[in-house]
């Protein structure tokens, strides 16, 4: 019968200890979701059963990301990966162990421009977009509303410091003034030192490009504890029901912006993970579950779990012609498939995938009020 | 049985024995002298009575107790004051403080008193009670140590080589200050390389030699023999 | 060697080919790799304070030293930046230069009362003639193409001539420090040191024309094969079929693996015969006795400030080899990856547990550590599902547990380093103090 | 050999030493006594160069010496012992005499590596002489101990073996019969008039033992508070009322307590 | 007024952040100093001592905050925090019956301690993680400023405000008696004085009959208690995260030693020092100027020393210097 055969594995390859440690745990369980929607349903390739193996990419120790990839690849054998979760492992793991081994990758939340231009035989993709995408919206935004001065402060990593880039560029093409620019270390104990210069600096709003849970959050307490700026925007990075349980209505008149459509997905993806007891509206938890979605719905439309040959086949199925997909609706976009129909997959992001295998990055403005998140409108 | 009848003790270090079947004795307001040459052992004996050594064999009895498994810090209040022939000093302590650290045990009001006379014994230590005990010099060091275990009061003081580089007036003091308390009745146990000198106050003089007991006679009698002159108190 | 080490040693092999049999040759000889470069670091801290005494809680600043030179000597330099700024960075390093030999020869000049003043004036102008060339050369190196370049590049040579550099500029690196902080004792060079590491690393991220900074260097050529090349070359198919390798990309991999390996392994057996031969020769002994006492070792006419500083550039030097090694491994400088967690307290940790002062023990001491610090993980997986198995799927319990699986890998960091802490107190290997050096037994 | 003029230090308000100036002729066996904390091992402290003088100058040789390091002084023939001993504790004994030599190629590093016969030849040298110090030192079976583990009178033994080590021209001892057997005490002055009788070496000792000094030096130099009180034979300082006042002390004999 | 401006705008953002900073670290350098001084080593597992006493505080704050327990207008944290000393003080005494006491009777080398600590801490680390999860935790409830920015602009009549929020204030208070109490306890107090002696000669402590398990306890209370403390008002002030007390170790060691190792009131000058260099030397002083000088006129750049980019390398760099003039610290400490 179907269950004799062999079990689908999928590299769980994200950062759970060290930096982005809390970021990442609602992230496994989002990825691991869409595993769990697809072993359930007994319809991935005649039936096989899918397990997620965990492997610590650790964030920042790119020897030790590799060796868990290594690790995953060459001796639990897993089919496709999802992650890495930080830009700089990711890149070392691609290089690596991706390429060597030939097995597909899709990041959930590596960020940095630099990816897009990275030779990957064709085995990386990303569920996020490019960072140099959202520094243009966030200009657009600015601009629309009339702020025509902002203090940037950003995380000091290639995330960040490639976002910030990225906004400065844009927002400064549009006429806007940045009146300072200051990067802020994750994880340190202290922020006045960085508030007191972008205070002084000035500026009608304060863009954090950094993690909610990170220094960015320690950004925004230190302006509000000292009354520096009451108004924030507020990137991918920052945009999450963390921030506003945390600081309610004191963050009233901020602006977010992240990847998302007016597609139904990222709230039926989060009334799916309700279920399971996480958010599934965390940062990079919808880009998580697209991942492990995409890989599977990649396999079934190739019939096959060989990396070489599905990879070819994760655009089609991310992207039109075809029946849109929404989270929860995994079996059937795998029924689909193996009746030989098409599928567009849209997913928790509203997923488009470009070329070279990344998210288009459609993004949402949301404005905080009443201490709620509410979204805007679509870019 | 005598105040303390430290007998046969054996044991070193962890490596091979230092000690073999060493005895030392001493009765109440006695003073018992070790000699011996360098690295004989006298100083491991004094660290065996006063348990920092562990004993293979031997029991350390004091006063009809038999204090051999007690650790050294329980021996204190048993009336034991004991000063170490190095590092017996608190040098980041000043002098004063070094004092009553000596005093440590003691419970009655008498503390200040007998630091007079400590004061009045060694008076460098009064000019220097606000002192770290390790700005002082090497005497004066050695005169704190003393001191320090004057403080405790003990029924039984053990010196591993008191007067060494103290200078000629200090070291005649101290001797008399160790006579006068012995009169006080405390049993008093030391080590000396200003051999003639000790043996000449003491009542019991031990020679060791290589961890044994090689003469054990009185003060007197050592100090005639000419053997014992010859090979251990320089002719 | 003893019986103790070669056991030991032989443990330790044993355990790398049980990992080969049992997860994968791939990832023994990965673990393997980088516990070859984790020894040299080891090694490296050894030198300092295992021979020397001397509280080097930098190492971080060195290895990334390291790895700073493995980019500048093997990324291609970047034409356009060089192009729009390379005359401007000639100004400023000619005004540095200039600053320098002004301030030199006014020190040497000027009235004692005066040499402060001046020389302040002198750097204070400096700092601004500098400035005014720098600032926009950096600004033009920086705004070429930021999301691919950015920074001026290397020199574009083979990554292997980096490795040596690497060293020296680690030396170099390790010098000036070293005769800023030596004279500081114990713990107080101790964070001296690691503060001066920090500032390093501040360096390499912010100074972004040079490192391209936080954006990371990546692609950083290869001393060895791509497994892509090696996949598609018929003498490696024909290689591969010989050993009867069934998976062709597990085989091309094994053998970059294999490559680097051999690499690493000349590296720290050359690096091992140096320091073996120092320590085992009269200079090893007065190391030790400058450690043991340095009022003593300078009355008996060792120059304690030299020998210090001598060690310690030694220290420094293979530190920065290490870095140049695990740069090129990894094929990327990411300079946020340096946190003293992992590039200075795990490598102590390395030094402590494998016996200091030891050699053969730091050595040993690099692998267990960094064979735990990566299998940690998946025993820790191992364990939290197999002790919450008998709860039951549906027990919550027994879901908190195993969502915490990822964190057991601390467990089992501390829990077997505290055990074989408590075996062998003095380290697995401890340095060898009860005898005469061996030069006096063997004459 | 060495003159010393005006050597002052304080501590922190603390006036050690205060103007001493005394010169140490070539050959002599010099005694330096004095009551506890009159000053004499900061003197050869600051002579050896440990700390620099608050005040003052030291020529050895007619060469101002007076900022020298310790390491440097050395190499000029100038070698002191410790008060507290300070030995090489993680080293054998045997090892804490070999490291003494200057100059040993073996401490260069490039000499071990690539010239590795030649150290050893010197290192045999070494060898041989360590064992001789180590007879006359009676100290053979604890040759291969950790000096850390010895005995406080051994240690201070080793002390005087690390001096023998080498030709120093003067050699500055600070108490080295404290806590040393009398019998070997003997022995060590007879070796000490030895070395400076057939070899030429120039001593100076601080020593608290008047028939130790009695027996080897002249002149003797009498420091109180940080200050030279006298200086003369034995005889001379033995009979100076002050000293007798401030150190010997009038040398009575202990009353024997009633035995009980 | 424009001065007063200027003035307020400084205080707002350079010294009551930096006040409310320092006295932080100043709380962990407390404890850790205590430990360096007296059992001789560098405790790596303080952060997680300090991680783990505030884990249980809020454990028991949420309790309490469900039972409808509270002391407003202070926040109910204060109301649990026995509980999680006590804790702190749990966890201590087992690891140092467990792990430390093995290695005090082989007398290993202090750097022997420092790894084994670098496990504890592990240990600890890996148990906190698994109990409460690597995420961010808010617990702090009561009233959250003294005074705010808009507040005190009225009330001043400026137009800078100075904010004052309660976990400054206490945690400043909390500082100073504990510095207070600290110095009094070991210069004057029998326990505190056979703690000294006992850091300064263990052999010679026992010869004066002080029993080193009872010092080694004290000291082990006296730290986890500081532990707990100064993590638990950490929490209040910034947030409670697993990760940071893995960074924030860096700079109470820091100041700890700058401050001279084992000296309690070094602790405090240090960890002063730390956070005003840091928070000061990279201060921009544009806005500053701005008040001070003539109306329309406002400097173009942001007229700062050094961009904050280098923050931790100057308060480094102002360690190093510090250290070059007094290589034993601040207040002449020890040299283990
Ligand atoms: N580092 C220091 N700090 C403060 N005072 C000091 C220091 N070293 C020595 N002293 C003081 O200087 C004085 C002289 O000390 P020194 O050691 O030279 O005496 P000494 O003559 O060698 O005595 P001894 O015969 O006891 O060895 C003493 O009073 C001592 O307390
Ligand atoms: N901590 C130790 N570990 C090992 N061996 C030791 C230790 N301390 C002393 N020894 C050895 O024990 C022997 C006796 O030493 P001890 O200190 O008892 O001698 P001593 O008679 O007091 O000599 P001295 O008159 O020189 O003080 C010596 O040979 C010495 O090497
Ligand atoms: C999850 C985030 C920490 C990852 C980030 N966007 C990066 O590219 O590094
Ligand atoms: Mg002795
Ligand atoms: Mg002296």
């Amino acid at each position: 019968g179907a269950s004799a055969q062999e079990q689908v594995k999928i590299g769980m390859l994200q950062g759970f200890t060290g930096p982005t440690e809390s970021l990442v745990k609602p992230m496994a369980l989002g990825g691991e979701l869409a595993i769990k929607e697809v072993s359930d349903s007994g319809l991935l390739l005649g039936g096989r059963e899918v397990v997620s193996v965990r492997g610590d990419s650790t964030c920042i120790d790119a020897a030790a990301a590799t060796a868990a990839a290594d690790r995953l690849v060459t001796s639990d054998g897993v089919h496709g990966i999802n992650g890495a979760t930080c830009s700089g492992a990711t890149t070392a793991i691609l290089n690596n162990v991706v390429r060597a081994n030939g097995i597909v990758m899709i990041s959930p939340s590596a960020t940095s421009p630099a990816l897009s231009e990275i030779e990957d035989d064709g085995y990386f993709f990303r569920t996020a977009p490019s960072d140099a995408r959202q520094g243009q919206i966030i200009a657009e935004i600015l601009d629309r509303r009339g702020i025509k001065s902002a203090a940037l402060t950003y995380t000091n990593n290639d995330y960040g410091k490639g976002l910030a880039d990225a906004i400065q560029a844009a927002y400064e093409a549009k006429g806007g003034k940045i009146t300072a620019v200051a990067a802020h270390e994750d994880g340190k104990a202290d922020y006045s030192a960085e508030i007191g210069t972008l205070a002084s600096a000035g500026g009608e709003v304060l863009i954090v490009a950094g993690y909610l849970d990170q220094g960015g959050k320690g950004i925004i307490q230190a302006s509000l504890d000292t009354g520096a700026f009451d108004k924030f925007v507020l990137p991918d990075g920052m945009v999450g029901e963390a921030l506003t349980d945390n600081f309610g209505d004191m963050l009233d008149g901020s602006i977010g912006t992240n990847p998302g459509t007016d597609s139904p997905g990222a709230s039926m993806l989060a009334e799916l993970a309700s279920g399971k007891g996480f958010k599934g509206d965390d940062p990079y938890v919808p880009e998580a579950y697209d991942a492990s979605a995409l890989l599977l719905l990649a396999m079934q439309s190739a019939g096959s779990t060989d990396s070489a040959v599905y990879k070819d086949h994760i655009l089609k199925v991310a992207n039109a012609p075809g029946e849109k997909i929404y989270p929860g609706e995994l079996a059937k976009a795998l029924q689909i498939l193996a009746d030989g129909g098409d599928i567009d997959y849209v997913g928790g992001t509203a997923l488009e995938l470009i070329e070279p295998g990344e998210s288009a990055g459609s993004f949402r403005e949301t404005e905080i009020k009443g201490g709620k998140w509410e979204t805007e409108m679509y870019h | 049985m005598s105040f303390l009848s430290a007998t046969g003790m054996t044991g070193g270090y962890g490596g091979s024995d230092i000690l073999h079947d060493c005895t030392i004795t001493v009765e109440k307001g006695e003073i018992a002298v070790v000699v011996g040459p360098n690295g004989a052992g006298k100083s491991t004996a004094m660290k065996a009575v006063f348990g920092m050594l562990n004993l293979r064999e031997g029991s350390v009895v004091l006063d009809g107790k038999d204090i051999t498994n007690l650790a050294p810090q329980e021996r204190v209040p048993e009336g034991m004051g004991f000063v170490p022939q190095n590092r017996n000093v608190f040098v980041s302590m000043t002098v004063e403080e070094n004092l009553d650290m000596g005093a440590f045990i003691r419970k009655d009001d008498k503390i200040e008193e007998t630091k007079q006379q400590i004061f009045d014994l060694f008076p460098i230590l009064g000019e220097k009670r606000n002192q770290p005990a390790g700005e002082l010099s090497g005497g004066q060091r050695q005169q704190v140590a003393v001191g320090r275990a004057l403080m405790t009061q003990p029924k039984l003081l053990m010196l591993d080589e008191p007067t060494a580089g103290v200078s000629p007036i200090v070291m005649d003091e101290l001797f008399d200050k160790i006579v006068e308390v012995a009169r006080t009745g405390v049993a008093i146990l030391m080590v000396e390389q200003n051999a003639r000198q000790a043996l000449e106050i003491a009542d019991h003089g031990f020679v060791l030699v290589q961890g044994r007991n090689r003469f054990t006679d009185t003060g007197e009698a050592l100090l005639a023999n000419e053997e014992v002159r010859r090979s251990f108190l320089g002719g | 060697m003893t019986k103790r080490v070669a056991l030991l040693y032989g443990l330790m092999c044993l355990v790398l080919i049980a990992i080969g049999f049992l997860q994968s040759w791939n990832v023994a000889f990965g673990i393997f790799n980088l516990c070859v470069i984790s020894a040299v670091m080891a090694l490296g801290v050894n030198m300092q304070w295992g021979y020397a005494g001397l509280f080097n809680v930098g190492v971080m600043g060195f290895t990334a030293l390291g790895g700073l030179t493995a980019v500048l000597v093997s990324m291609p330099p970047v034409g356009e930046a060089w192009a729009a700024a390379g005359g401007d960075i000639a100004l400023s390093l000619l005004s540095l230069a200039a600053t320098i030999v002004a301030v030199i020869y006014a020190r040497r000049f000027v009235h004692p009362a005066l040499k402060l003043p001046v020389t302040l004036v002198l750097l204070l102008a400096g700092y601004f003639l500098i400035g005014v060339f720098f600032g926009p050369a950096t600004d033009a190196i920086e705004s070429i193409d930021p999301a691919l370049s950015g920074y001026l590049g290397g020199a574009g040579l083979p990554v292997l001539v980096a490795w040596p550099l690497a060293g020296l500029v680690a030396a170099g690196g390790g010098w000036l420090i070293g005769r800023i902080a030596l004279g500081l004792r114990a713990d107080y060079l101790a964070i001296a040191t690691l503060g001066i590491s920090e500032i390093i690393i501040a360096i390499i991220k912010y100074e972004e024309w040079l490192s391209r900074g936080v954006k990371n260097v990546t692609g950083i050529p290869r001393p060895v094969p791509y497994e892509v090349d090696l996949i598609e070359s018929e003498w490696f198919i024909s290689l591969a079929n010989f050993f009867g390798a069934t998976e062709i990309s597990d085989a091309a991999s094994l053998f970059v693996k294999l490559c680097y390996a051999v690499l690493f392994v000349i590296v720290l057996a050359i690096i091992m015969w140096f320091a073996e031969r120092a320590l085992k020769s009269p200079w090893g002994r007065m190391m030790r006795a400058i450690r043991d006492n340095r009022d003593a070792a300078a009355a008996m006419g060792k120059d304690v400030k030299r020998r210090h500083l001598q060690t310690f550039v030694l220290g420094c030097a293979v530190c920065g080899i290490a870095g140049a090694m695990l740069t090129t491994l990894d094929g990327q400088l990411t300079p946020t990856s340096y946190i003293p967690l992992r590039y200075t307290f795990l490598i102590w940790v390395m030094v402590i547990l494998g016996g200091s002062g030891n050699n053969w023990g730091s050595i040993l001491g690099g692998f267990i550590i960094w064979f735990l610090w990566v299998e940690a993980e998946p025993f820790g997986n191992w364990f939290m599902s197999t002790i919450t198995a008998p709860l039951g799927e549906g027990s919550e319990l027994a879901q908190h547990l195993v969502a915490g699986a990822a964190y057991m890998r601390y467990l089992m960091m501390g829990a077997i380093l505290l055990i074989v802490m408590r075996f062998a107190p003095k380290g697995l290997i401890p340095e060898a103090t009860n005898r005469s050096t061996a030069m006096t037994r063997s004459s | 050999m060495i003159r010393v003029e005006n050597i002052a230090k304080n501590f922190g308000g603390i006036q050690a030493v205060d103007g001493v100036s005394l010169s140490i002729e070539k050959g002599s066996i010099t005694g330096l006594i004095g009551p506890n904390g009159a000053g004499k091992t900061t003197l050869f402290n600051i002579i050896a160069g440990v700390f620099p003088p608050s005040s003052g100058k030291i020529f050895l040789d007619d060469e101002d010496v007076t900022h020298l390091e310790p390491h440097e002084l050395f190499h000029k023939g100038l070698l002191r012992t410790f008060q507290i001993a300070h030995e090489f504790s993680t080293l054998s004994v045997l090892d804490n005499l070999m490291v003494v030599p200057g100059n040993q190629p073996g401490e260069q590093l490039r000499h071990s590596w690539f010239n590795y016969s030649r150290v050893k030849e010197i290192e045999a040298q070494n060898y041989e002489r360590a064992l001789e110090v180590i007879d006359f030192l009676e100290i053979d079976h604890i040759k291969h101990e950790l000096a850390g583990n010895l005995s406080g009178g051994q240690k201070k033994l080793l002390e005087l073996g690390r001096t023998m080590m080498v030709e120093p021209k003067i050699v500055f001892l600070d108490e080295v019969g404290a806590g040393v057997n009398r019998t070997l005490l003997n022995t060590i002055a007879t070796s000490i008039k030895r070395l400076n009788e057939e070899r030429d070496y120039t001593f100076c000792l601080i020593e608290h033992d008047m028939d130790f000094i009695a027996s080897l030096c002249d002149p003797v130099i009498v420091m109180a508070e940080g200050k030279v009180l006298t200086q003369g034979t034995i005889e001379e300082v033995k009979n100076n009322e002050e000293v007798i006042e401030a150190y010997l002390g009038t040398g009575r004999k202990h009353e024997r307590k009633v035995p009980s | 007024m424009e001065i007063l401006n200027a003035l307020a705008l400084f205080t707002n953002f350079v010294v009551v952040p930096a006040t409310a900073y320092g006295a932080q670290l100043a709380l962990g350098a407390l404890g850790v100093t205590l430990i360096f001084g007296i059992l001789r080593f560098a405790n790596f597992a303080h952060g997680e001592l300090m991680s783990f006493g505030t884990m249980i505080t809020i454990l028991v704050t949420w309790f309490l905050q469900n039972m409808g327990v509270s002391i407003d207008p202070f926040p109910t944290a204060l109301l649990a925090l026995p509980i999680g000393v006590l804790a702190a003080i749990s966890m201590a005494l087992v690891m140092d019956r467990m792990v430390f006491r093995f290695y005090r009777k082989q007398r290993s080398n202090p750097i022997v301690f420092a790894i084994v600590s670098v496990g504890v801490m592990f240990l600890i680390a890996g148990i906190i993680r698994i109990v409460i999860g690597p995420a961010d935790q808010s617990f702090a409830d009561g009233e959250r400023f003294i005074i705010g920015a808009i507040d005190s602009r009225r009330a001043l009549g400026l137009d800078e405000g100075i904010a004052i929020k309660q976990s400054q204030l206490i945690t400043v208070v909390v500082t100073a008696i504990v510095v207070a109490w600290l110095f009094w306890f070991l210069q004057k107090t029998r326990s505190g004085k056979a703690m000294r002696a006992y850091s300064d000669d263990e052999d010679l402590a026992l010869l004066s009959g002080i029993n080193p398990e009872r010092v080694v306890m004290i000291c082990w209370i006296i730290a986890a208690a500081l532990a707990a403390i100064a993590g638990t008002l950490y929490g209040l002030d910034k947030t409670y995260k697993p990760f940071i007390f893995l960074q924030i170790l860096l700079p109470i060691f820091a100041a700890t030693i700058l401050g001279g190792i084992g000296q309690p009131v070094g602790a405090i000058l240090g960890a002063f020092i730390v956070a005003f260099s840091e928070v000061t030397v990279t201060y921009a002083f544009k806005k500053f100027l701005t008040y001070l000088g003539p109306t329309d006129w406002a400097p173009d750049g942001l007229v700062q020393l050094l961009s904050t980019d280098y923050k931790f390398a100057v308060s480094f760099i102002i360690l190093v210097a510090v250290l070059l003039i007094r290589p034993t610290g601040i207040i002449r400490g020890k040299v283990i």
